[in-house]
């Protein structure tokens, strides 16, 4: 969503509600209005980025160790299950409502979605109208997407009550409030460029994640022991989903059928194969091999880095941003191997360094007329990142803490041993690897 | 020489390993598979909870000098034991060997070990 | 599909088609009067209702055991392909062709879909006008996917010859009838509310899997025997893709791109959510562990719950739906334990209970305006699913019996220890397990 | 992409391009010409096929032993990567750029995409408008998937070094000129016909993959060792992907969202389940048993038969190719057993042989009206089948012996034994098979 | 003490169990190996048998006191014959077995089996 | 009698394979394990080596009259050397085999390895 489109969008959207509300079920009507192509498209995206949810599973599913598989995609797949009931209830109301001074939205008409429920929708920028819930249901993805992200950063050692209620609140108190600042109307709606989430959603989870990995501390024989990835071959399938459905994902966030969904996909399209074979030049210079591992790396971080800037980068500039990204990501991530911090899935080093690459990087490659003045826009970049960074750490902090005192969030070391699909769920995953 | 064959539990293979690093035993031969002892170890499975008849453990094999061999049953005992010796935490078997070679040089007897 | 809407729109549709078959291949014209949007829409819920045979196949595949895996997603696979000709040599005309005293439908200008290559296309409500064809491939995936869920019931322990006669029968004789009462113009259309396939695909597999599952008996062994899932992380990648599959199978059920796909698309996603996290909800009280194999069952429990509603049931009612699914649903997969019937996967616990869940439920539910008044409209949703249970369970029986004792259907004792994969199909699907 | 329906349409696709280059950023009016609902299928199109190629990677992953299954998932990986990015700097431009005396495309406007990321987009016949850049990235996905296709033929036997160089130059040498010619405007675009790639894709990849399997030689230990596939499971998912991309590699061809979408659609359908349903059936009889493998690899032959037909024939005529595909490549296979080469997963045999059945089977089914005279029409189809075979064959000659002096393309027996993703890329696929 | 190890068929698995348990032998070890004999089982592919060189087997471990061999040995070759006894049935080693441990309580010998 | 076990490189499983085979050694009995010994052996992730404490073995098992037991031990020297001899390349044990019985017949002895 780029925020320039989206505040007349939005407001247009909700002027319109409120007489067709008025007006009652005259559904004939408002059908005749909407745009079916874009309709579909919208539909189509939507449908993508919840392809994502599973992709995600299966990519961080791969990575961890054979008896915390299961586990691990739970995490995917709660937030489905938690955010989906969350953001039908209060979750969009919040960000996408009329905004209370600037820090938070709010609308009782969208409330269980009720005030979207009928209506002719809502207009986006270029005269497009789509119906609203449509609108509704492609940010929910995102704010699924979100707090399954983080999961990576402290994956293999969390209870699986203490993640639920931590994804919940973090979404409630960090998701919603960065959502409805930055898209939704919100004290910085207008500023930033932030096309499909580059701060919104891959710097806030970056961010979170790097603060849980830090105050939850590593893995239990972190690093001395070893930890193989399960299952590689899995989280090749995931990475191929990912890619599949970040398609909808930017191309999505033009909320149209047109020119700048065309832009959106190609970037997205050229920057993760250029982040992927940066990577693996990089490690074939460095390792001499280029690991499969690494090509999905590359893949992640030039979907990242080209998020934020999705809407307004032509194709040479989707080039520089998956180059820099992969250069970038791949640095953070040895860093991290340096420093000895757990960030088990590199949440931070992939998520949050490619979506600072994006978020700034993006001012220096706009298209032409796309932005403010350099400066200004550089300035808009820099505060966007800035707060999304502060606010997802601080707030992140605090409910880490919380959730850990009183529902309980480190998984003990006992538990850590026997792997968490045996101890929080009850299951194997791979029940072929015994006799059966 | 002896076979010193044991299967635990798991979760306490890193443990043992650990145990049996500290004696000095250093060379291991671990592979996977499943037991059937007095231990119930339920799965869930739709509400109900499902009883397998084979659990999954964990066979290591270390093959000892005659002197090695106390060492190494206690250090896996140490290892292995779930709060001080609980159902399921395994047993060990003591097997009679007779030569070890080692593939590399081809030497034999207690030096390849 | 509505059948408030079907029964004008194929009306309407069969009128057109026949002054365009006479205009000839005036291709243009025809061209011209499609709306693009919607066409784009309902090839995209055809492509994503595909995309839930091998989600299907995932899902019941990695629920069986080791020896079983590809003989089971066989079955799903085999549909696509039996079905997928049948269908288009006669289903479609069987379900969608001009009724025939309201029992069967027929229209030999269908068979092999000759009449629908060309022409201008079908309308649908508030004129909408897309090609036939689309329409028929639509249809044509539920034809497939439904008899691909029985054989979840009687997994492990049926021929694959058997099968694949029993599901073509099954299609001719059970599917198409059903489909044309209820969708296509019999005399059951425009009673029931049956948007996309309550009582014509859950409730009638859940059905034909419970009658299946009591006639062939208890696979060998069963319930001494614990008999563990070969691969969960399969199941759950399966289940990924039935949620992603299932906005096709309801939205398109719209056949439309605008508010109502919408809708259909918003309750699907909640109702998925709600019963997913009211499953583990139940489990965490029950047994204190939440388990992946409960979230994802309800998952399936929502979205079957949903699928007759999904038009016209506002977001409240799906997350009274998801609920209300999911406990009716983990009622009767825990009492099937007690009862000792072997519905090796639950599908009448899961489909055939969630369907007919959805199916009464809406009633109580509906939108305002929808339906008929209430009474009326109860006794019109009891009467659908009664004469679903009814045909589908004696018209089972009796092909199941037929064709176990002419083709032959139950696998023997021998074969099942040997498991279907080597003893039926000369294969083993993880060759990873043995050195190779 | 129907060869009758491009040649015009990107004629006026440039023509319009340079005007509204001209015109600058008046993105208003550009949108407005655009079609919302073909555009929307267009790009679900482009995500489809993109889907096809992890979909590929798992198919040829699951087939190979448990050594090399991410080596050969990361030929199709790599291919996302490489042609991504090749494509994009001037892939595009070579094969639809103007032509330069009907033997390659070019214009530098196309270079890094410039001309097509602003505009009013491209014309394409009966005046439908998209952008031009989702026309480029659509076909910027056969791109893609054309070299991974051959990376089947020698499997579990080449350095990924030699093979990213090796694809980088087919994908310029040949895929390039062979595309410019049939589709891009070049000395054979208007004759044969070939819808979504019969000749320029499965035929090309076929013949490539033949002579690199016969220059390379066998892998070592074949035929006398038996090779398992280490995960046919994963085949089966990946053959489900396949199916359901390649309703966007055949009916995204049409450029349209209307009828000849639909029709496309319907015989892909139609061919990929007869085709499914012949080879079981063949199998049934031959060797008593009908196997999963069997099953896909008919799904495979079916959709390549119909690839070149998709636009052109009725439902009838896709099940005639899907019969006589499957009957010959199941002869091919059975004959390439017996003649000892070593196509690892018979990239010929399926893919080379469908492509022939169908791009001359065509002739025989056309729909009324469509093509030439039918002696026209056969020679038109004879020979772009030849031009495919021959070109494809020689220069894939000159590039593999080339490549494996040079760079360096066979594996040597060492490091065959250790396995590719050791050897190569340092990883094992499934971790989970050690205790871990 | 002896150590008897089974070679069978994996389907035959569920009915050694049974006669094992049958004869009160109640604790086992398994896992999953492949063995090459005189038996052949080949798979499809693509219209071709092939012959792996390595079947599926499973391993059955078995610590006994002397006075249970026999019958072990006995229930295995009821439990795991296909027919009365086909080619690929499967083989059972007798080792000597020179001490068994229990992990759980640390006791040696007979007792600990 | 003898039970001869082999720790090998999964890689020099055919080789031998073969060998044995060569030695009209025809029955075998295979399996994965893992190993640790004084082998390296690191994988890559993300820009790292790790270092597995475990590495992938095969473990071989074959029974054989007292008579053959140098013919097996030489067969797999030959086959599982890397180069001439390379750490890792395993180990081979001998344990003593008092009986052997085949399944299909009930044979005893010898005449049933
Ligand atoms: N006599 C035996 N023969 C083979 N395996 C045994 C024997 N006794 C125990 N085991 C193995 O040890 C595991 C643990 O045994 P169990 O009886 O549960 O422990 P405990 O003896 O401490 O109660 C079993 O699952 C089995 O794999
Ligand atoms: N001498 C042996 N050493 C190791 N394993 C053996 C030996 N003999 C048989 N086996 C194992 O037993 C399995 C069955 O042997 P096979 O020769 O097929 O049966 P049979 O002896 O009944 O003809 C083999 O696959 C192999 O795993
Ligand atoms: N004493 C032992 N007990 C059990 N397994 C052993 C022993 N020695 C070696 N092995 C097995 O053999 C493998 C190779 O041993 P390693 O020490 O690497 O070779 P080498 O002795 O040639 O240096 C090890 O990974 C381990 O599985």
């Amino acid at each position: 969503m780029e925020m320039k489109r989206i505040v007349p969008a939005l407001g247009l959207g909700l002027l319109l509600m409120s007489p067709a509300t008025a007006l009652g079920q005259d559904g004939a009507e408002a059908a005749a209005q909407i745009d079916t192509g874009t309709t579909a498209w919208m539909l189509v995206s939507t449908t993508l980025v919840l392809l994502m949810v599973p992709g995600l599973a299966m990519f961080y599913g791969g990575l961890v160790r054979t008896k915390n598989v299961l586990g691990t995609m739970m995490h995917s797949f709660a937030a489905m299950a938690i955010i989906g009931v969350i953001w039908a209830i209060c979750g969009y109301a919040m960000c996408f409502g009329g905004s209370v001074g600037g820090w938070i939205g709010w609308d009782w008409d969208f409330v269980l979605l009720r005030g979207l429920d009928s209506g002719p929708g809502a207009y986006f920028g270029d005269d497009i109208v789509i119906p609203h819930l449509v609108f509704a249901m492609f940010q929910g993805k995102f704010a699924i997407i979100t707090p399954a992200l983080i999961a990576g950063a402290f994956a293999e050692r969390v209870r699986f009550r203490g993640y639920c209620v931590f994804i919940a609140l973090w979404s409630l108190l960090i998701y919603n409030p960065l959502c409805h600042w930055i898209w939704g109307g919100g004290f910085l709606t207008g500023e930033a460029i932030d096309f499909a989430g580059g701060t919104v959603i891959h710097i806030s989870a970056g961010m979170a994640g790097l603060v849980c990995a830090l105050y939850l501390g590593a893995r239990r024989g972190y690093p001395k022991t070893a930890m193989h990835p399960n299952n590689l071959v899995m989280t090749m399938m995931g990475a191929g989903l990912l890619w599949v459905g970040w398609f909808g994902f930017n191309a999505g966030s033009s909320v149209s059928s047109g020119l700048q969904t065309a832009q959106a996909l190609t970037v997205t399209q050229i920057a993760a194969a250029t982040g992927a074979l940066t990577w693996i030049i990089i490690e074939a210079l460095h390792l001499k091999k280029a690991t499969s591992l690494g090509l999905m790396s590359g893949i992640l971080a030039g979907l990242v880095a080209i998020t934020p800037a999705a809407g307004d980068v032509p194709p040479s500039g989707a080039i520089v941003l998956g180059v820099v990204g992969s250069l970038f990501c791949y640095g953070a991530v040895v860093l991290k191997g340096k420093l000895g911090y757990d960030d088990t899935l590199d949440v931070f080093g992939i998520h949050g360094i490619a979506g600072i690459v994006g978020a700034i990087g993006l001012t220096f490659l706009l298209r032409d007329g796309a932005g403010a003045e350099f400066a200004t826009q550089l300035w808009y970049q820099v505060k966007g990142v800035g707060v999304s960074i502060i606010y997802a750490g601080v707030v992140t902090l605090i409910l880490v803490v919380l959730v850990d005192k009183t529902v309980g969030l480190r998984l003990n070391d006992k538990d850590q041993m026997a792997g968490m699909d045996h101890a929080l769920h009850g299951e194997h995953g791979f029940g072929l690897l015994n006799l059966n | 020489m002896k076979l010193v064959i044991a299967i635990i539990q798991p979760d306490k293979l890193e443990e043992v390993h650990h145990a049996l690093v500290d004696e000095e035993i250093l060379r291991i031969t671990v592979s996977r598979c499943t037991g059937h002892g007095q231990a119930e170890d339920p799965d869930l499975y739709r509400g109900q909870e499902v009883k397998p008849s084979l659990l999954a453990k964990v066979r290591i094999e270390i093959a000892v000098n005659d002197d090695y061999v106390e060492r190494a049953v206690s250090a896996i005992i140490n290892g292995a034991k779930h709060n001080g010796g609980e159902i399921g935490d395994g047993k060990i078997f003591i097997l009679p060997l007779e030569d070890c070679v080692r593939i590399r040089t081809g030497e034999h007897g207690g030096s390849a070990i």
